[in-house]
């Protein structure tokens, strides 16, 4: 064999070697977009969708609220009343659009960051504040409202989303699973596993990965040299990429996922093209990492600002309407103010109450001994 | 059950019974189908049930636990086979993370009942990761109960026992035991997390589980010959530990000698010297002695025999507790 | 929106979602072949080769002793000098054209099964025999022919490989790694965590997958459900699918794999199309779970066969060439056996020689009571 | 070093001064680059040494120290940051059966200079997986070595020893102390291995390493106001333990008590218990005790402060110990 040969060859290839710089730039000809950001409704041949003056309404209300609720935490934990909190901001449209798209019989696994889909799930915002004040570690229960506990080992969830999946399956049942995870965990094993368990299995989940451009300080380019949606394809099944600040156009992209998985198709992968616009939690601080002027450039992108310039343009909300939400969320604000504030510091002997849900004779034991302990500081220190 | 069984035909019996009595019981894991697993602790299992009860997985153990908790999430009740001990490491985020902090996460609104099965320790002259002993790093972990039988009955029993329960339960399988036949009785007798007295004795009290039960037996049958009479105690349960029985057994002989393949070093020899220690202070004759594996990963099998716990350095710390 | 446009959507994606029963169908348009199963060249443009027919020679006399030494290794494990063994029948061609086309400095970390790369890495076949005996763990030295230990833990050499390719980039040197791993290990987080860290750091690495279409008793459809070589598109990577029961096909794309890896163009995927003749070791009963004629259809793509018949067919060999080499196959079964049989028990201290490179004290303590343990015994058993 | 450092730049300047001294050694984690770690141990070392010798890596952390094996087998030596003590699990079965291996599988042939660094413990408020204490994982795993400091003089000097060793170390940093300031002197002044007595008593053996230490110096304290001698033994390194130092201590108090947050059943305390029991049977005044956190997942920080050991415990099992 000649050099000649093999660099003719290495020639040929060079073209299908993606450039690590493409990766997570965003504008490309595959972002599917159905609304712009100056608010103008645009159509896309495979994304049709048609939603009523309610319907559009209602969802500047989830976001405008979910946004309210998430500055609301972002304050209370300056305050001190919560140890930690993990801001959604900028990231409303892609939660929203996906919680919207569900059913009540789908089920969503969320990481830390879905306040906005817990909110679409109908869960109690003061539930999610449990365990950023340090009372408990999620402590709701899942299947009330099919929306899982928060999930803090990056890319756990999406395998458990698979086997829930999987389960729906077994039971013949037409709901389907969505996997939130972000562009970091894309690099976790589990959730390339989870990929091809999905796949494998044909199992009813759409892995929805909110690319907000970071993980922490780290660019997507540090998990992936070419855009994320493109990592289904190697597994087997469809990937999409969507706008994710446009609010209609992650709920028509997700609906369709939705439908794909739950008729039989398998999974989807659904890459919603977003943006951290704070910091990775409170504890972090962007300025270390990222330039000001990305931030910048992305506050034209907010995706309430887009909707709202919808509703304007096309005269499809009113003063009232807007006063109506602003009244609203102010509510929403004092409800979860009060109502962080006023939850109990839980008992220490919840250390015990859950390790396991049979008796167990050494749980049984060190409950005993702790309490005869505390017990014996009846009356004041002892040093 | 019909008379005598291998610990291997016990088992298969144990899962047809648990696929029979409750609909959710799913079982997964690599190779567990038409080849019946390695061990052929599910022969036949999956033409009788279907492929969708007993059901092979994509090589990723992570995914097997993983997917599997998502199952128990959905009202399943899987029980994951872990094809060797040293095969269950990928998985370990899983089962330490996930599967034994989630019923404390959800302040108890969901239960995990996944049954881990793992066929575990030497003996068999196997190449490097089929030999390990590994129960410590489960037994450490709270939210997991660790369990492992000696013999066919207990192998029944036990793990339908594990089944059943709506806790996470590690089930660590004496694999070189799997050919060894005894009777299996018509009900458990003991609750899954009792320890038994297997062979009664007066002087010093063996406490052993799993594949080291039989070589404690065979050490006390030696040491009648010297005149000693050794208690044999089949602990069973791992995590939690019946130690009612121990502290019973050690304040009566006032010696007491842990036995079991894993390393010495932080094995569970050494939780249970300190604790009974703590317990039978003013009884013991000498300290609580233990018999391991040293601290080196498992050696090539062709020098196994010399790491592996015999009844020799059985009869040894005997001869070293009652020489204190 | 309508269920209409869901569906529309669906049925446009439909087509783009593979059919699981075509996961490791092989005979597909992208299998590159340069040599038919009947012995006739064939050209690919991607991939022209020129051999010399002393070229041509080397390789049949590779794939002969090769698969005569896995004979014999079987053979030694029937007889009992083995405790297991895991042939490479059927995968001669896989492994020693991919093992050829490395150059000496590049590096190869194999599985459990690589015995002719380790053929052509120069490695003494009775260095891979002490694990399967159980007289060590691997125990030479993998950098004296840059050939890693075997890797048991299945798909964690791929991580080892990657690194190491990290290194070379650091050191600017030209080498190339080439980490061989099966189609059951593609399901592993590792190898999906190897292919995110090559891509992403561009690194020298060639990921040579030998699809031999089983994992023990699992078919390659139950670890994907397309063709394993594009799981690469998903990562940003090339990937290419060789017949890997043709050695010319596999040197050639081989080569071009390595070459374009240390040209500084980053990871390939080589998927080597091959089947697994025999069990998956000797304690395997593959009756269980496959059909003889699906063995017996791949016996007419048999690597040696087919070598040989180019070789007459274009009389680049004649009779004393073949008896030649029967010759040394001879000679190097008998060197085996002998070698096998005269490889001595190690010393139980062994146990505690490399637990740690530096001094231990618990290693010395355990150490010194265990020979004073086993002299204890010096004149004869105590029970 | 000039002055007072806190734990957590004592750290930063003994990478700093590993990467100067040796240009194979390079360190790898998530974040550790332009953030400098969610700690700022690594701050300022990729401004300064470059992003080929400081790497971010993508977010998998079975691939960073699977790679840190590769880079190791090449030449070099990886210090990888796992950025929190619930985050290793991922990366378990490369540290257990390949990274802690990888020198006996190859008889010696290769060296596995790794360290792994990994803030541990809690007190801190923090969400779950961010206060755990898994040393007992590593110390019962032959083939690592598990230390973990508990001032900022061994803090720094102790890095550079582990990082200076062959052998694979897991570092443990007590990270509810990184800001805990204190003298580091001009050179290490022990072994890596070795124990040290900071406070020396008579009447009983607290022994404790990392985030405990300062507790029991503290208990030391107060117990003198009952009149009560306290020895505090600083263990330093967890895995090999320095069981001379501890058995001459132990024997000249009778007294032993252990104390870390890590849970009590099978943590370090068990094998320290059973070990001293074994070599100071006779000058036993009453059992090794044990003062740790339950068996239970590590509690939502409102409650922590029950969970972990205190002053009040430690001298509560003092008084134990004393009225045994
Ligand atoms: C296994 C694991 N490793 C590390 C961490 C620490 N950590 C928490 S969030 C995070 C970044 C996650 O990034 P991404 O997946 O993009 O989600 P995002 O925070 O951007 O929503 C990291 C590294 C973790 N929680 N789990
Ligand atoms: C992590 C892990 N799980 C399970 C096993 C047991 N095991 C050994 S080989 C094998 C199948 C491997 O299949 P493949 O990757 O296709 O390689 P092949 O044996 O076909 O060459 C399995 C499951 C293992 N060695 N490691
Ligand atoms: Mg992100
Ligand atoms: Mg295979």
């Amino acid at each position: 064999m000649t050099v000649k040969s093999t660099s003719r060859a290495r020639k040929k290839a060079a073209p299908g070697v993606p450039d690590p710089a493409r990766a997570g730039i965003g504008a490309e000809p595959e972002l599917v977009q159905l609304l712009t950001p100056e608010g103008d409704r645009v159509e896309h041949p495979e994304f049709p969708l048609t939603v009523t003056p309610e319907e559009l309404r209602a969802l500047y209300r989830d976001l405008v609220l979910v946004r309210r609720f998430d500055a609301e935490a972002t304050s209370l934990q300056r305050q001190g009343e919560l140890g930690l909190w993990a801001s959604l901001l900028g990231q409303e449209a892609a939660q929203v659009g996906s919680g919207r798209a569900m059913r009540t019989g789908d089920y969503a696994f969320p990481t830390y960051r879905e306040h906005g889909v817990a909110w679409c799930r109908d869960v109690d915002p003061l539930n999610l504040l449990g365990m950023f004040r340090g009372v408990n570690h999620g402590g709701w229960d899942p299947n009330e409202k099919n929306f899982h506990l928060y999930t803090i080992v990056i890319g756990s969830q999406t395998l458990h989303a698979t086997g829930y999946a999987m389960g729906i399956s077994k039971d013949g049942a037409d709901d389907a699973v969505v996997a939130y995870f972000g562009d970091g965990a894309s690099s976790q094993g589990d959730v390339n596993e989870a990929f091809t368990f999905a796949s494998v299995y044909n199992s009813p989940v759409v892995f929805f990965c909110q690319n907000n451009q970071w993980a922490i300080s780290e660019p997507t380019a540090l998990q992936t040299r070419i855009p994320l949606y493109r990592r289904a394809s190697g597994f087997g099944f469809p990937g999409v990429r969507v706008d994710g600040n446009d609010v209609l156009a992650v709920l028509a992209v997700t609906r369709w996922a939705l439908d794909h998985a739950r008729s039989g198709q398998g999974p989807v992968l659904v890459e919603a093209f977003t943006y951290r616009m704070g910091a990775h939690t409170t504890s972090d601080d962007p300025t270390r990492y990222r330039q000001s002027e990305e931030t910048e450039s992305w506050k034209a992108k907010d995706p309430i600002l887009r909707l709202k310039a919808h509703l304007e343009k096309e005269g499809l909300a009113d003063e009232a309407f807007f006063a109506g939400i602003e009244a609203e969320s102010e509510q929403l604000g004092l409800r979860v103010r009060e109502g962080v504030r006023s939850m109990p510091d839980p008992d220490p002997t919840l250390i015990f109450d859950h390790v396991y849900s049979e008796q167990h004779p050494l749980v049984d034991e060190e409950r005993a001994e702790y309490e005869a302990y505390a017990a014996s500081f009846e009356g004041g220190e002892r040093h | 059950m019909a008379g005598q069984l291998s610990i291997a035909k016990a088992l298969n019996e144990a899962l047809r019974k648990s696929l029979e009595s409750d609909p959710k019981t799913v079982l997964m894991g690599e190779d567990i189908g038409k080849l019946g697993g390695v061990f052929r602790i599910t022969d036949g299992l999956q033409k009788d049930f279907g492929d969708d009860r007993v059901i092979d997985t994509p090589l990723a153990e992570s995914g097997i636990v993983g997917t599997a908790i998502g199952l128990a999430l959905r009202g399943y009740r899987p029980v994951v086979e872990i094809q060797f001990d040293g095969f269950v490491y990928p998985a370990f985020d899983q089962i330490v993370s996930q599967l034994a902090k989630m019923h404390a996460r959800a302040l108890g609104h969901v239960k995990m009942p996944v049954t881990v099965r793992i066929p575990f320790g030497g003996g068999i002259g196997a190449v490097e990761h089929h030999s390990e002993s590994h129960e410590a790093y489960f037994a450490h972990t709270a939210g997991l109960r660790v369990v492992s039988p000696s013999n066919a009955h207990d192998a029944h029993w036990m793990l339908r026992q594990a089944i059943e329960s709506d806790d996470p339960v590690v089930f660590l399988e004496p694999k070189r035991r799997y050919w060894d036949k005894g009777e299996v009785g018509e009900d458990p007798m003991l609750p899954l997390h009792a320890a038994r007295i297997v062979r009664p004795g007066t002087d010093a009290t063996l406490i052993a589980y799993g594949p080291m039960v039989k070589v404690c037996q065979e050490a006390a049958q030696a040491a009648e010959e010297d005149g000693r009479q050794l208690e044999v105690v089949d602990l069973r349960s791992l995590s939690p530990i019946d130690f009612a029985t121990l502290e019973e057994s050690v304040k009566r002989t006032g010696r007491g000698i842990v036995v079991h393949e894993a390393p010495v070093f932080l094995g569970l020899g050494a939780e249970l010297a300190a604790r009974l220690t703590e317990r039978c202070f003013y009884h013991l004759e000498a300290p609580i002695l233990r018999v391991g594996g040293y601290h080196a990963p498992y050696p090539p099998s062709r020098v196994e025999e010399s790491y592996l716990p015999d009844l020799d350095r059985v009869l040894d710390a005997v001869d070293r507790a009652f020489a204190f």
